[in-house]
């Protein structure tokens, strides 16, 4: 065991991968001599050589288009952009080609490649630095979408998205790259995409979130613990394909939901788990199932940003009023 | 550089052997020539080619055919480039390489099947084809090209890619990250431009303001070269080179084919609505397999009787390869879900069972 | 009144516009001379000449950026892209530009261009043909995504969207190009952006939908008359912002609702309604509000689309369904 | 074609005027020279720019200033160009730009405001400043400048447009697009390249394989031309020319100016981590402004004591400026709502309701 952050969990995810497997390249802007602008590479090009970690020009179009034909060639490209708002250039690289390639050969050709990008608010950035973009991934036939929300996670569910034989796009929660220390095995372990996980159990409300808004919802479970209500705390940490399995069977046992997130609220991550609650759960719900996102807005630059972000007293609020709704 | 150094599309330059009338002039020093068993099978290829089109074109006014993208009056360009390729060198094609397919061992069944709307059609492993499927995207797919060859030498292999594309494609931003990253990366790929001179009504004049697309390759450090490309030996020639070029690690190398599409867009296009017949006719003249006719001609390597047994033998095989298609299994519920994921995800599993209640 | 076609309303409707207005410039590939590939832009060159009509190399990403510049400075660019999966190239100038020059220059400058583009299956078309990706459009903030289902809204939505002064997406179902005739005023018209239409009022159940698919929805309205069930059909219309009022008014009267589209279901448009409706009218609700949707594949190509489309039969099953539903 | 002909990038060629000393050479037949007056504003622009970005640094290592991207070393560039262009021209800038800005009449404290994080320092109504805003996402902005230019031909104006990126942003793929869309338009448009050999740590030789960005042009069909971009002479004397030219409507130029980032990236960059401070210090050398104070020294324009008394109402100017943006009210919630459309929809009203709860 050692104790590191999710930005070095990530870092020691990609070197374990890289050493295990000659297949694993990484690359994308300023991800070699740099070691990337949040240092998620570091020490890789040096550790590995130029042709396993390397930088590449301008080009996110290009970074992920390379990618697909490398990753049909055999390889298994990590790549990297810069912050997920970047990858709106890729965009038609990663819906119309990544995901599209082993449906439209029958399985006869398939691109298991990676793109991390940081992704969320909260980090005092310029524009295009704190997008919450997962729902227009998760939106896309033939994708999966994970975002960790600890080190420990972050590390297996890497190691899991490079193993992974389709295309995965790895949202890493900036704000929360070094805000969390934890203890993280030395050797190397895959964590099962496609797998929520019940954090805290709990009776009263089920809670759901992911990535770095996970850190205000443990803290509203804890507040509300204190006054006595008892929540079940779930990290969804794949968007797509999500685990309805785990929520609905959470919101079975506790009548009540409130899914928490940073990103646009409409056509968002929690409308999703709301309809799916609502198939599988309509007869046990006791309360309307309650959505606490990011409005239908762009993320405000630093001076306005908090009014953005949604604070532990937020959800604590949002919580009690799920709590006191009287069927 | 260098290699083409004879032929700066900025001097206006184009690489020519075999003229309209079947002569074949002496290439440059060191410039590969086609033989003439090569000539034959080169002939072979091209007039299936056109067959194929010719009965996808009735079929599709028959009501048996969806939209069918026509080769016709470019055939040369890749059947010319596959010839000088080994077959385990990539081909990453765009749509009118038909040509270049048929050479690959694709049957035309399958081809064929693609079009009438049937994933199955790109069914293509890569150990039997080393080939992408048609992307539809324009423009989109050279960049896969350049990251194949990437891997290739990563790998420690030899095979060198050729990826092909319409002039129009090389208008997308993609198409300058893929020649802008093969420049930087050396990678040993060929960019093969089908200069049709139209896309959909849009004429190369218009498309960009640069005299030639060759000339577009220095502005990534690398060498374009304009050649005729109704000319089945100018295209083997430039594409070897280009390949031993690639092969050597040399790097990238642009290629400006000069060809014409005598045929609309595609079968719901109506080009009346946008070019002149003179302009058609001016270019049937130049079409690529009557002047390798009369070359054969003239050599006495074919007769025109063999000619007329050459098309029947195609015509018939055409016929005989759709009726195979339209005798086969529709895609079923279940393959339209399969085939987004190796293993099929709870969520996708449970949308299955419920559509087919 | 005349009597139009689909696809010659949006026509009409870029005549009445472009005569009124002189600021108003119609391009995209092969709009001119050729009048474009559906043939929406026939004549314009012609009569109102190539400055205001013309076609453009093949450049989505270029042609919605110069026409977020041509906004900027003081026109009101109409673009075409020729099928909607091709707008992803362009989706980094839509999503980070068209949609925040606004809001990144506090209203200073604003971009009141037009995104026409045909979307959805049923026409036999190869890949990237038949997508549905409104709800991509919906969930990016700054947007306006249009989508008409008959003649007379097409012209008069167009019209408004031209005149919006904001970036509209106004998606065209193909299917429905030429499918339905109907009359359409000769004059102008504006018809408001932002408000759904209760196409037929009914008590039983509210079924909501948009686009090529409202023609499944009207005949399972009318089958289902027959059977003596009272189905009240919304057109939505706008996708954003939606008319969540109309909406949960029916649904509030009902109790019980279906919406019902073609593009994938997670993270789409039925879930969003869904979620709004609970929201809403979670104590008057009867039945569990239900989705028939695309499932999250890829559209096939024409052999095996038939396993996409959601076919009337389906709608009516589907609703039998939400109205036998006793709480 | 044929304005810089005499400085075919091809052949190496490169147009520079003020060299190292601060002497100043004659330049070619019809080509331009700044004025006494003009370099004396030139100077104190480029001097408060210099003082901005130096207070601007400090200011973030005292915590008060968020990620802030300097332009030390490249003053003379958006200054110069500016200069040569009518206050109507349209500017469209990519982040280092800051002497063009000054230049536009922004406000000081108005550029603080953007990087201290607040909208309203991106509020430039077109009819004050006709200035697009800093634009983050690299290479998208190009493309918006020749809608800008195509508008300004269409409304009849004869307003010409420049647009600025630096040589990683011709990397992208929109940069492509909008070269290919000038060409072809010939639009009135000027790309002004910022090569300051980095892209964050990526080098110029590394971003592409050509030789130079200027070569570029001629793939597009118009010209390029490579000058030095730390000489304020030949800065304007190219910008002027391709102006005059944009102006006759004889279309696009695409000006390489050679210059370099003294600085960090960003305050949130560390250069030493890719590269060698004596490349740095070579650089120094050729600083723009130490230049320029030779030439008006020599010419005693200006002397010693001027020279200090500018620098310190400079830095005067720069720190007052700051005392109003840390007075400046924050935005509010309301203000993160209202200016999504002109008109706020009921979602987000509703929104907006339940946020203020
Ligand atoms: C990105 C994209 N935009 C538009 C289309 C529609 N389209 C199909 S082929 C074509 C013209 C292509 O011209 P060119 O590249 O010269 O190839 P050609 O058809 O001449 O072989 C267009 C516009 C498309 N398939 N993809
Ligand atoms: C599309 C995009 N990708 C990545 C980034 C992150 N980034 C900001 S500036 C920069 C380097 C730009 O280099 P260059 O164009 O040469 O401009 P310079 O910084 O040298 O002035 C990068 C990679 C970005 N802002 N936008
Ligand atoms: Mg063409
Ligand atoms: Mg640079």
């Amino acid at each position: 065991m050692k104790v590191l952050t999710l930005l070095e969990a990530v870092t020691d995810g990609l070197r374990s991968e890289m050493a295990a497997d000659q297949s694993v390249v990484v690359f994308g802007q300023d991800v070699g001599v740099e070691g990337g602008v949040f240092r998620a590479t570091a020490g890789l090009q040096k550790d590995f050589g130029e042709s396993r970690c390397f930088d590449t020009p301008l080009v996110e179009s290009g970074i992920v288009g390379a990618a697909i034909g490398m990753a049909v060639a055999g390889l298994r490209p990590v790549v990297e952009i810069q912050f997920c708002g970047f990858a709106l250039s890729a965009f038609n690289q990663i819906a119309n080609h990544a995901a599209r390639i082993r449906n439209r050969t029958r399985g006869a050709m398939t691109a298991p490649l990676v793109i991390r990008t940081p992704y969320g608010g909260g980090i005092r950035a310029p524009e295009h630095h704190s997008e919450s973009i997962e729902a227009l991934f998760g939106h896309t036939p033939g994708l999966k979408v994970v975002v960790p929300s600890t080190p420990h996670d972050a590390k297996g569910l890497l190691i899991s998205a490079i193993r992974d034989p389709d295309p995965v796009i790895f949202l890493e929660p900036a704000r929360a790259y070094r805000a969390i220390r934890q203890q993280v095995p030395e050797q190397s372990y895959a964590l099962e995409i496609g797998k929520a996980k019940v954090e805290a159990p709990g009776d009263d409300l089920t809670l759901v979130s992911y990535g770095a808004q996970m850190i205000e919802a443990r803290q509203a479970r804890a507040a509300l613990a204190a006054e006595g209500r008892s929540v079940e705390l779930i990290d969804l940490r794949t968007i797509y394909p999500f685990d309805a399995g785990t929520v609905v069977e959470s919101v079975r046992k506790t009548g009540r939901l409130l899914v928490v997130h940073e990103g646009p609220q409409s056509f968002g991550v929690a409308s999703e788990l709301i309809a799916t609650a609502l198939d599988k759960a309509f007869d046990a719900l006791l309360a309307p199932p309650a959505r606490l996102t990011g409005p239908d807005v762009i993320v405000p630059l630093p001076r306005g940003e908090r009014h953005y972000l949604i604070s532990a007293e937020q959800v604590i609020a949002e919580a009690r009023k799920v709590l006191a709704y009287e069927p | 550089m260098g290699m083409f150094e004879c032929f700066d599309p900025r001097e206006g330059k184009i690489l020519s052997l075999l003229d309209e009338s079947g002569t074949l002039h002496a290439p440059p020093e060191g410039f590969p020539l086609l033989g003439d068993e090569q000539a034959l099978t080169a002939y072979r290829t091209m007039v299936m080619a056109r067959a194929v089109d010719e009965w996808a074109l009735s079929l599709n006014r028959q009501g048996r055919m969806p939209t069918y993208a026509l080769n016709e009056g470019q055939e040369a360009n890749s059947t010319g480039a596959l010839m000088a390729l080994r077959p385990d060198d990539w081909f990453v094609p765009a749509f009118r390489e038909l040509g270049g397919m048929l050479l690959r061992g694709l049957t035309l069944s399958q081809y064929y099947l693609y079009w009438y709307g049937n994933e199955e059609g790109s069914k293509l492993p890569p150990e039997t084809f080393a080939m992408m499927p048609i992307a539809v995207p324009v423009g989109s797919h050279m960049v896969h090209a350049v990251g194949i060859a990437w891997a290739e030498r990563y790998k420690g292999t030899d095979r060198v890619t050729v990826t092909f594309m319409g002039e129009g494609a090389t208008s997308e931003g993609d198409f300058h990250e893929a020649c802008n990253l093969a420049g930087v990366w050396k990678a040993g790929v060929i960019f093969y431009v089908q200069n049709n001179h139209w896309a959909i009504s849009l004429p190369w004049e218009k498309q960009s303001a640069s005299p030639t697309v060759a000339e577009k390759a220095f502005g990534y450090g690398f060498e374009g070269v304009r050649i005729d490309g109704n000319d089945i030996f100018a295209v083997y020639a430039a594409v070897k080179l280009a390949a031993e070029r690639a092969r050597r690690g040399e790097g990238p190398t642009l290629i400006e084919g000069l060809t014409y599409r005598l045929g609309a867009h595609t079968t719901s296009d109506d080009p009346s609505r946008y070019r002149k017949e003179e302009d058609v006719k001016r270019w049937r003249q130049r079409d690529p397999i009557i002047r390798l006719e009369r070359f054969l001609l003239d050599r006495e390597i074919l007769t025109g009787e063999d000619m007329r047994t050459i098309r029947d033998e195609c015509v018939t095989w055409a016929r005989e390869s759709f009726e195979v298609v339209e005798r086969t299994e529709d895609p079923t519920l279940e393959d339209t879900f399969r085939y987004l994921y190796r293993d099929m995800p709870p969520i996708l599993q449970e949308q299955l069972a419920r559509r087919k209640r």
